[in-house]
């Protein structure tokens, strides 16, 4: 099953706000908005003719410059309003798979950066467990229903949230320095910044 | 060496104590080199097993090495950790090396060179060698860290599970000779292989097996080295050790596997007994013996550079329903044997030099997969000589 | 019975530094006695950072660091790498034939001596230290080779987006030819060795079964999921570069010496992997064409917008890249799903009940490498 | 029954044949290569005194970086090629020069294959090898070849400052410098001298206007 018939099942099966998205990069994906997520994963996993076993990869990524690509499908904006959500938001994606039917799908959602929370999926696939702990960890998205949700790749008294483009590192931790030395001040490059 | 003393004006008495202990500190001494040479021979070995040259850097091959790891090891901080029971963290090495020094006193080093040949020698050894578990034991407990615990429970249980299957195989040479005392088990045994406690019949066969296996247990040699396996308990009951204590559980470890050695060379193989013809060249006795015990280290170090190690379930497993079965039956068998062929010496004649060709044979084998080995390891890769020309 | 005596757990700290854990990793057990209640990994300790740093520098320039990614196998993370990017701009095509026989070539040569690091390496777990050191004598030859290609022993970076960096010279390929002649031989000697030993199935066979279903619950990827039957192998199911014109088996677990899903059926099934890369290897020493090497890249590469996950077959599994590109010089988004991490995720699961010895045995067999758990 | 002796039979058949090759092993070449009295620098060096079959240093070896600044433009790309930023480069304007080999045949830059030019030269070319991870981006991105790995890999120092490689020294830097104000001052003079010909040239036309 190609993702476009599974998009069009999505729709016909479940009342989730989908829409098909393929104008980025060589996968197409779906994109589900972010309130029903779980109901959508819930049929991709359950329903027979999809049978996605496998939650292969699960992340996101803080997009400063809104796409707002499908802002306008879902929420009542009115063409002079678009700058007001003009947010930043957290884009998030599943890839998923099937062993037995061999097909895999690309699902996309995002949720507004003020706000980062969506549902977990751990009830579905145990494998979401630790890749939502690290996008957690790492982007600061809160996962409603996770059974354990704790910091994984940083320590646990760590603040904010590094993969987040607004991050700024820290110049100690419990009172190591971490400001850069002489040296290696010396060999910045000069004009540019990163 | 009283009557040195004498001449030099002394009382009897103080003679006596001088002497005594003149003679405790050369052996304790020869111990403490037998015990450093046998690291450096353990990691030379290990190395060539390893196609590795294993440490050549101190001295001509690296034979001084074991005096600098030693000097190391002394001029280092006797730390103690926090927590930890000060007094039994204290005194638990000097346990281990009293438990392996004893032994000392019944050690047949050829024949006729005994310190005491004790009627109750062998008896004597295994009591004596059980120190070792209230020093390991006490250094787990004492260190106040979870992965000496384990390590000590672990050595206490397996120590004194396998005090019992060794002790049950030990009865079979105390059967046929008759005896306790280690020259009386010594002089029970010619020459000859074929002479030899170990190949007397199947069933001796099989409780030198037992023995061999136990002893390695009770060793802490691989494949039984659980007290400080070293992947899953750091470094077991000498993990908080360092300086000075270190090194005398050290020294103990590897002199406990030359008296494992002595020992087994002493029941099973032989010991030092020479032919009739060269009775009395005491050195001559003491080198044969010394080189039996040799064959047991290198093979001891062998088997530990070879196998990987066992589970503590699989341990006490191996213990119970394996060993412990078969030195049942060892001893049953050898019992029943002892009387059924009382009488026609021939068979047992015999049987034991059958006995010892299954044991040429079983070399020869070896020997043939040996050189098959060998000439896989020899087909040709990426040699740099060949590049070049 | 319950008995008025009050007991509790035991809790250790396994690691950070604790000989057996691979690298820095820790576990909290809770232990009743030697059997564990509860075991919590806690990983991050290696954490450098990686995909935060992905962020700043250029396409091209990752690409370093994609060997220290996963450094016991870091051509294949390369190679992951650099097919994830030219999936995202469309080239994948444009990749010449040689230069995609090398990529194979090579990382085959990287799969198996990662395989033999992560044999050795349980070997070495179970106490039996002298098959490790053989196992690395003959990763020494693998290093030889591989630094004869490209000037460095562990991390490569020899295969880049478009390519590969440099042409392979005959002498290369003669001495990969030698080199597998003598390692079929001498890698069956070290499974007499070690494999087969008794003492060794003993203690890897009914160790921390992992039933087919748990493991595709867990999404383990690579050995750990076909040592439970599963017969999936990126390579021959969703081909790529030019494995769908090369000729192997996948080797799966049956249960060899106990339960299907075992750590010895994890274990047997790297052991088969070796001979199954052998053949590989061997299949492109005699199909590898002449020609270029390197597709023509600019040397600050754009690639449009847009996001791929790209699925590699590295040793340590399936390995997935998910770059986003925001038509920028450096990725708006990298993330590597890699197959230590899945393995990881399920050790508190199966450790429940086994011994601390078998924990290192459940380390060993899922041949979990720190730094490309934490990345 | 039958799994116990088989047990016991596999134990020792198998154990058997591990000592067999833990043996042989023993017997076979050794792999050690004794690294400071063998050479390792290449095949033919290490054959000399070593029997085992490891091989020595390849010549693409990616050891430390070395510079040869008589190849080097001061075009800054293995600067911006570098991705954790170990090199840096200061440079100012020199005289215009074709570079060129000792026996005196061009240098081609590698991507165009014109004639390399140099219009800049570097007063500072640091490299930190401490920091350095011997990737070789800077190597393939050079256009003339200057920046290679060179074969060196011992660098103990006592120190992190020690590390940084310095291949242009004071006194160079200072007379490049010398050289670039110079050459600064000429243009500025040269620049100077045709704005005065301007205006001069304005104010004929504007005499020649007010003649007229």
């Amino acid at each position: 099953m190609n993702i476009l018939e599974i998009f069009q099942q999505i729709k016909e099966n479940t009342d989730a706000v989908v829409s098909f998205h393929e104008d980025e990069g060589p996968t197409p994906s779906i994109y589900v908005r972010s309130d029903s997520i779980l109901k959508v994963m819930t049929y991709l996993k359950e329903e027979e003719t999809m049978d996605f076993s496998v939650l292969m990869n699960h992340t996101g990524f803080h997009e400063t410059e809104s796409s707002r690509l499908f802002w306008h499908l879902f929420f009542e904006v009115s063409q002079d309003e678009t700058e007001d959500h003009n947010h930043e938001e957290i884009r998030l994606f599943w890839h998923l798979y099937s062993y037995k039917k061999e097909h895999r799908v690309t699902i996309e959602s995002s949720i507004p950066i003020g706000n980062a929370e969506i549902d977990s999926v751990v009830s579905l696939w145990k494998s979401a467990n630790w890749l939502e702990r690290e996008a957690y960890d790492l982007l600061g998205i809160n996962y409603q229903g996770h059974p354990d949700l704790r910091r994984i790749m940083l320590p646990a008294d760590w603040e904010g949230h590094p993969l987040r483009k607004d991050y700024v590192s820290p110049t100690s931790y419990h009172g190591i320095d971490n400001s850069p030395s002489a040296i290696t001040k010396s060999f910045e490059p000069k004009g540019k910044s990163k | 060496m009283d009557a040195i003393l004498l001449s030099f004006g002394l009382a009897p008495l103080a003679a006596k104590i001088i002497s005594m202990v003149i003679i405790c500190v050369i052996v304790l001494l020869a111990f403490v080199t037998i015990g450093g040479i046998l690291t450096l021979v353990e990691r030379r070995i290990a190395g060539f097993m390893q196609s590795r040259l294993g440490p050549n850097r101190v001295g001509p091959q690296g034979a001084l090495q074991w005096v600098a790891d030693g000097v190391k090891l002394i001029l280092k901080e006797d730390l103690i950790p926090d927590g930890a029971d000060r007094v039994l963290f204290r005194i638990a090495p000097y346990f281990c090396l009293v438990g392996i020094f004893g032994t000392m006193v019944v050690f047949p080093w050829g024949q006729g060179v005994i310190v005491a040949d004790l009627n109750v020698g062998l008896f004597y050894f295994i009591s004596i060698t059980a120190l070792v578990v209230f020093g390991v034991l006490m250094a787990g407990w004492s260190s106040n860290n979870k992965w000496s615990l384990l390590g000590g429970m672990r050595a206490a249980a397996q120590i004194v599970s396998y005090e019992i299957p060794v002790g049950m195989s030990l009865l079979v040479p105390i059967l046929i000779s008759g005896t306790l005392s280690m020259g009386g088990i010594m002089a029970a045994q010619g020459w000859l292989p074929w002479d030899w406690m170990a190949f007397r019949s199947p069933f001796t066969v099989l409780s030198f097996l037992i023995f061999f296996i136990g002893s390695l247990a009770e060793a802490n040699r691989t494949p039984f080295d659980l007290p400080e396996a070293e992947s899953e308990l750091v470094s077991g009951y000498c993990t908080e050790y360092t300086g000075f204590r270190y090194a005398v559980f050290f020294l103990s470890e590897w002199a406990n596997l030359f008296v494992f050695g002595g020992l087994t060379t002493a029941v099973f193989l032989g010991g030092g007994n020479l032919p009739g013809v060269l009775e009395g060249y005491t050195i001559l006795s003491v080198l044969v013996y010394l080189s039996k015990v040799a064959v047991i280290i290198f093979v001891v170090i062998w088997l530990r550079w070879t196998l990987p190690r066992f589970r503590i379930d699989q341990l006490m497993t191996l213990s119970w329903k394996y060993l412990l079965p078969g030195a049942f039956i060892a001893f049953l068998g050898q019992a029943l044997y002892m009387l059924m062929t009382q009488q026609i010496p021939i068979v047992q004649s015999v049987v034991a030099v059958l006995m010892f060709l299954v044991f040429v044979f079983v070399l020869f084998r070896f020997a043939i997969r040996v050189r098959v080995n060998m000439s896989e390891q020899r087909i040709p890769v990426n040699s740099p000589a060949s590049d070049v020309s | 019975m319950t008995s008025a005596l009050k007991t509790e757990y035991l809790t250790i700290n396994m690691g950070p530094q604790h000989p057996s854990t691979h690298g820095v990793i820790r576990f909290i057990l809770k232990t009743d006695g030697e059997i564990i209640y509860e075991c919590d990994p806690d990983v991050g300790y290696l954490h450098r950072g990686i995909e935060k740093i992905a962020e700043s520098v250029t396409w091209q320039g990752f690409v370093p660091y994609t060997d220290r990614v996963d450094y016991v196998c870091a051509m294949n993370s390369n190679l992951s790498y650099c097919m994830a990017v030219e999936k995202l701009m469309g080239m994948e095509t444009e990749i010449p034939k040689r230069a995609e026989y090398i990529r194979v070539i090579v990382s085959e040569l990287n799969r198996i001596s990662s395989h033999a690091v992560a044999i050795g390496a349980a070997d070495m777990d179970m106490g039996a230290f002298t098959p490790f050191i053989h196992f690395l004598r003959e990763r020494e030859h693998i290093n030889d080779l591989l630094e004869m290609v490209c000037g460095a022993r562990l991390t490569y970076n020899y295969i880049c987006i478009g390519g590969v960096n440099n042409d392979v010279s005959p002498t290369f390929l003669s001495k990969t030819a030698e080199f597998l002649d003598h390692f079929e031989v001498v890698v069956e000697q070290i499974n007499r060795l070690i494999s087969y030993n008794k003492i060794f199935i003993g203690r890897f066979a009914d160790v921390a079964v992992v039933p087919p279903k748990m493991a595709i619950d867990y999404n383990l990827v690579g050995p750990n999921l076909r040592g439970s039957g599963i017969k999936f192998d990126v390579r021959k199911d969703k081909p790529y570069s030019v494995y769908s014109d090369l000729d192997f088996d996948i080797p799966v677990g049956s249960g060899r010496a106990g339960t299907l899903g075992d750590c010895y059926d994890r274990y047997m099934v790297r052991v088969e992997e070796i001979r199954e890369s052998i053949k590989i290897i061997r299949q492109c020493l005699q199909q590898i064409p002449e020609g270029e090497t390197k597709a023509i890249v600019k040397s600050t590469i754009k690639p449009p917008k847009g996001h791929v996950y790209f699925r590699t077959e590295t040793p340590r599994g399936d390995t997935g890249y998910f770059l986003y590109s925001d038509g920028k010089t450096s990725p708006m988004r990298l993330k590597i799903r890699t197959g230590s991490f899945t393995g990881m995720s399920i050790i508190p699961e199966i450790a429940r009940g086994v011994f601390i010895a078998d924990l290192v045995a459940i380390i060993g067999s899922l041949d979990i490498v720190a730094p490309e758990l934490d990345r | 029954m039958g799994t116990y002796f088989q047990n016991i039979k596999d134990g020792f058949t198998t154990a058997f044949e591990g000592m067999s090759i833990s043996f042989a092993t023993m017997f076979v070449r050794k792999e050690t290569v004794q690294y400071p009295e063998v050479d390792i620098s290449s095949n033919a060096t290490i054959a000399e005194k070593y029997k085992g079959s490891l091989m020595g240093m390849p010549e693409n070896y990616r050891g430390i970086l070395g510079v040869d600044l008589s190849l080097c433009t001061a075009c800054q790309i293995c600067q911006k090629t570098c991705p954790i930023d170990c090199i840096v480069i200061d440079n100012v304007k020199c005289d215009k020069t074709k570079l060129s080999l000792e026996d005196g045949s061009p240098v081609l830059n590698r991507f165009t294959q014109k004639e390399a030019l140099k219009t800049r030269t570097v007063t500072r070319f640091d490299i930190n090898a401490a920091k350095c991870m011997y990737c070789g981006l800077c190597e393939k991105a050079c256009p003339t070849g200057a920046i290679q790995h060179t074969k060196k890999f011992e660098m103990n120092r006592e120190s992190q400052e020690e590390l940084i490689l310095r291949f242009v020294s004071d006194d160079e830097k200072a007379t490049a410098e010398k050289r670039a104000s110079a050459i600064e001052a000429e243009a500025v003079a040269k620049k100077a001298g045709k704005a005065k010909k301007e205006v001069e040239e304005k104010a004929k036309a504007k005499e020649k206007g007010a003649e007229e």
